[in-house]
């Protein structure tokens, strides 16, 4: 909200903002499964979710701020914010090709090649390739410069040979391609001397390895690379500057792109509904202002967003701010389904309510994409500006 | 679609910022402590000088023709010099009600309200069976009660054998006056809640013990993470709120009661942990922190405490069918 | 007043705690999360050769003859070790009623009791109109309900079809099964808090990020330190409670109330510290640590959640005369 | 709980027991003034409650579990609780003297001489002396061992010569007599090389400046030491030992002594009675459960303290674990305020409602005698065993 303009404010949605909505609300009505298919964490569920993602493209509903040519619409982050909001007000299901388009494909907006984005970003948007994250090592979690996996130049072959272990792959089992960042200059320390590569599984010296996560899918995976070779174009960004180009990433993770509005809108409505249902029945009296307070919180996020984007059109950069967004959204959804499993009292422990199971997915939002206890040193030292020990 | 400030609103931010900074520094909080009135010496005259007193009064009425999202950014100024005057009641609430040209107002609108600084005004807009009147000083029966503020001067007020009373709002305009005031009230918490913040991340880079800056401690700096997120979340719901009652949107008193709750309950967390984060320095009354603690504890529950307001809230989302 | 153990006490404790580190380590309820009734191999038959399954039917019926306050330490044993039987049902429910002879028994008492183990023991006790029925397995109508924790074989149950029912007690004696249950609940809760608490500060101590164990961050430390301090605060009222049970004092119920609301928390915490401080390792199955966090899940709000505790105490303390 | 014995547990109190208790009540009814006395930290209030002290001394209830030489009733733990209840439960005035009697007396019992106990307890308990702490300096709060005071020999004199400033000492604008750490060894550092010395306030090179408080009272103080001679009678244990005589008052501080459960039942009380008379008035349904959950911790406190009585009387020492019950109650106390302002809503800030003032005083108890954060540190590091940074 720092940059000035003389235009006031103005919290309407233009005629063509409108019309976008009703067409993707009108689009969404027709074609969202009315079963709920099974969690794509799973083998199977993953396969029915490709099928619903390659229809989501083809109607040209899967990437819509993209570029047409690679399959969006054009459309602008407004009209972005306000297919989400649909999306998840629909309760259409959840896109397992998240990783690629929410998270690789602005880093490869911002870092790639014409001849990278020309060849990975259409593929990625239909599903037919889908990206895992292959960032995380067994002992790089929350620490995430101790990466040990190590990237050697082949200078013969114009390329590099990577090896090592990345772990905690979400739907790493399923996926064709991982995105992820090696130790290209073992005498560099830390965040220096890494790169950002792309992976194909298929390549030889790939082994993938699925486990399950605490809600009992299959939705992690162990990935080994054991001198896999990969070419120069393989590279995202310039060599051992691999750091910058995954913080964008990262950035992109935790603030505005990967966890929009619309999804906490939908969660909160499910809650005022539960509410409205059994909520007189309830033994706990505060859970009637909880609600509430889910609602305003979730608000206080929509609006915040709007302030974030408006900010963008007006040349801004939200920096060291997505921590904050991070915290929040991921702090609220705990809450929300915290206030959920009280509402339900002693029939909140049964798994067909469905709240248990998105509560254990919830657990997982202060953990990700950085845990929140490494966000609160960023928002302290970055965005505060207090000393670092 | 466009969440922002113009560059109007934030020079007139600016220039209040500056001015406030000569009219009103800590020394002369500290001094309404002490003296008669419990206000500033000169920065009502001075406000009165920008027009920002008579912001809301329309331009043919002699005022600035402003509205409450032109003035929302100035009530947070207000908050974070913890200005010792009735800035809310009179330019928010009273002015914008009966014009200018009534000298000094406050005013007592909403549940269980007393008159602040009812005893040096002119003149006080009281909410009485869902008529608005405006009562001169002189018609008023006053009693003395003690903030924890001590330079909020409280009173509760007794306007029933005043002569000069005059009639100037039903009943829309008693609901309208009491939104500005929670949301005018909710801006100066934001801006007393990021005065709280900022001096205790400055303090916790200088202060050291075991060593090292207690800032660089991972207790401290998660605890002003959270007041910082706090604020994050805050402020966009008032602005919301501001942007809502400068349009007359219908939901504006649901976007009052939000943006109400949200502040009070992170100027709370800030005041709580300014405190905490200060340890006994912070507890001497030689620092000029409780001033701004105690201002947070008068006004995080005036105006409908956050309680009340997420029930009003409650009773738009959750018993509509 | 002497607020503590007896020896005897803390040595039925040791020896139930060897047993069960032999008969019940995480890989038997790692069995039982996949086998055909969720339950183990052979604690089973060692709890009943120590006793303890019949420890409250008294000493002329066969049974040990002892009281709440001798086994609040064993249930704190059976919560330590996740271990994956109705022992509280049996135990403290429905052997404390019935006596021996019956072979397994489950229990359903209190609101919204369903049936844990309920195929695959003898009989159950049920809660029917003020009533304590016991109802032989073979009569019951049973639908099987999933639970988060999948070692917990969970059914709704009917027996109105059931030829033999016996009565075998009336209000008082439902009341007293209701509370023995919350009560044993509330020390299991204590019992799995505990070995969350002690797993997430061995793995702290072993983990390193950044260069150093990340148990010497602080925001790890004043986590775990929450948790010591939730479950200091959380025994004192079950090993009262239990003893209030055991003399029948007045005020027993509102005794269990107050550490079913207290331990239920204490558990709910541990398990949120103990995932955050694990980070993506707790978070996958392929670690112990999901299996205790499942098992509070599904036992925070067994016998009465924490509100329903609370308003149970409300009603005593804030409502009488 | 973990010194075994074969006597079952028994929580009813003794004939011996009850009789105590009914002969305080009684005293306590017949003798407490009717009247609040104005804040015993202020110095027309001080002056005030020091003859409530005599009077309290003057029928040995002052300090009833000291030896009856020092004017005590050898009274058992159990009965010293049992009159602490009481004492809270009537509304008796605040203990002025209780830094004398609660912190330096215990470690005089244990490291005093026998003359040091026969010269100073006395005219401790009946407040004719009456001592403040001198341990804080403006660079040592939470670091007590970043004490700069120092002690220097005065082999001639047989004494040593103290020089510093000391701060934050509650009403040490008032008190006759100061106890604290001065570094007697230049050379050592941190905890080492400091000695527990007791000061006369009327000794020549003494200043004392008595400051405000956040309440308001003139509670604090600064002392200024300029070449203040003690001689060597005044050295509390042994000399440059003076960290670990230390360490048993503030575990004293922390632990048992100071805070007795009957402050917090009080409150407890006061606070459902707040509730019974305006609870349904609240607009916040949660107030209820916040009530009844401060009932149930203080309850908990008080069984807290029962088994470490216990424990106590088994030859069992606490140790750290007062931390644990510093953070508690400290931060119980902080949440029944914040419950009863609630509960007082708009009203709330008025201060002749008197949990205002109250409110402000409960804010001190997460900061003095070692701030949560210190605590929570020592509970991890020495009752959990976690690694040091």
């Amino acid at each position: 909200m720092v940059v000035g303009s003389l235009r006031r404010m103005d919290l309407s949605w233009s005629p063509t903002e409108v019309a976008f909505r009703n067409e993707a609300r009108a689009w969404l009505a027709e074609n969202v499964p009315s079963e709920k298919l099974p969690s794509g964490d799973t083998r199977d569920g993953f396969a029915l979710h490709l099928k619903w993602e390659q229809r989501l493209f083809d109607a040209r509903w899967s990437v819509v701020s993209w570029p047409e040519e690679y399959g969006g619409r054009n459309a602008t982050l407004w009209e972005w914010l306000i297919f989400e909001e649909e999306y998840h007000r629909v309760g259409a299901p959840q896109r397992v090709t998240q990783n690629g388009i929410f998270l690789l494909a602005p880093t490869l907006f911002e870092f790639g090649t014409q001849e990278q984005r020309d060849r990975y970003l259409q593929p990625m948007a239909s599903g037919l390739e889908t990206w895992c994250q292959g960032w995380s090592e067994p002992d790089a979690g929350s620490d995430l410069a101790g990466i040990r996996s190590t990237a050697v130049r082949d200078d013969a072959a114009a390329g590099w040979r990577l090896s090592g272990q990345k772990t905690w792959t979400t739907r790493g089992a399923f996926c064709t391609h991982m995105f992820g960042l090696f130790r290209s200059d073992p005498a560099a320390e830390r965040h220096a001397g890494l790169t950002y590569f792309l992976v194909p599984l298929n390549t030889p010296g790939v082994t993938v390895r699925g486990f399950g996560r605490l809600d009992g899918d299959e939705g992690f995976a162990e990935v080994f690379l054991d001198d896999v070779f990969v070419d120069d174009a393989m590279v995202l960004g310039e060599v051992n500057a691999g750091w910058k180009v995954a913080m964008a990433t990262t950035g992109s993770e935790r603030g505005l792109t990967l966890r929009s509005p619309g999804r906490f809108m939908a969660t909160a409505d499910r809650l005022v509904r539960l509410y409205r249902d059994i909520g007189a029945r309830a033994s706990d009296p505060a859970l009637r202002h909880a609600v509430v307070q889910a609602v305003i919180d979730v608000e206080a996020y929509r609006l915040q967003t709007l302030a974030t984007v408006t900010a963008i059109g007006d040349g801004d950069n939200p920096g060291a701010t997505s921590s904050l967004t991070k915290v929040f959204w991921s702090e609220l959804d705990v809450r929300m389904h915290d206030t959920a499993l009280a509402l339900l009292g002693t029939a909140a422990e049964l798994e067909d309510n469905g709240w248990m199971k998105d509560f254990q997915f919830a657990l997982s939002g202060p953990i990700y994409a950085g845990t929140n206890e490494v966000q609160r040193n960023v928002i302290a030292e970055r965005v505060l500006g207090m000393p670092r020990r | 679609m466009r969440f922002a400030f113009t560059t109007d609103q934030l020079a007139l931010r600016d220039a209040v910022r500056e001015m406030l900074a000569k009219e009103c520094p800590p020394s002369e909080v500290r001094s309404a402590w002490a003296n008669a009135n419990g206000r500033t010496a000169s920065a009502w005259d001075a406000l009165t000088g920008m027009g920002v007193l008579d912001a809301l009064v329309p331009e043919a009425a002699g005022g600035l023709g402003l509205n409450m999202l032109d003035l929302v950014l100035v009530c947070e100024e207000v908050g974070r010099v913890a200005l010792p005057e009735p800035f809310v009641e009179h330019a928010l609430v009273a002015a914008a009600v009966v014009g200018s040209g009534h000298g000094s107002m406050s005013a007592l609108v909403g549940p269980a309200a007393l008159g602040v600084y009812a005893d040096s005004v002119d003149a006080v807009l009281v909410e009485d069976d869902d008529r608005l009147l405006l009562v001169a000083r002189e018609g008023l029966v006053l009693e003395r009660q003690s903030s924890v503020d001590h330079t909020r001067h409280l009173f509760t007020v007794d306007w029933s054998s005043a002569e000069a009373t005059t009639e100037v709002g039903g009943p829309q305009e008693c609901a309208d006056a009491f939104d500005r005031a929670a949301l005018g009230n909710a801006a100066v918490l934001v801006g007393l809640a990021q005065h709280l913040l900022d001096v205790t991340v400055d303090y916790a880079a200088t202060r050291n013990q075991f060593g090292v800056p207690i800032g660089s401690f991972q207790a401290l700096k998660h605890k002003l993470a959270d007041v910082r997120i706090a604020l994050e979340f805050a402020r966009p719901l008032v602005y919301r709120a501001a942007h809502s009652v400068s349009i007359d949107d219908i939901d504006r008193s649901v976007h009052v009661s939000m943006c109400a709750a949200q502040a009070a309950d992170a100027a709370s967390l800030a005041a709580r942990h300014a405190l905490q984060c200060h340890g006994a320095i912070g507890y001497s009354d030689e620092s000029d922190l409780h001033m701004w603690m105690k201002r947070v504890w008068a006004l995080q529950r005036a105006y409908g405490d956050p309680a009340w307001h997420r029930e009003r809230v409650a009773r738009a989302i959750l018993d509509e069918d």
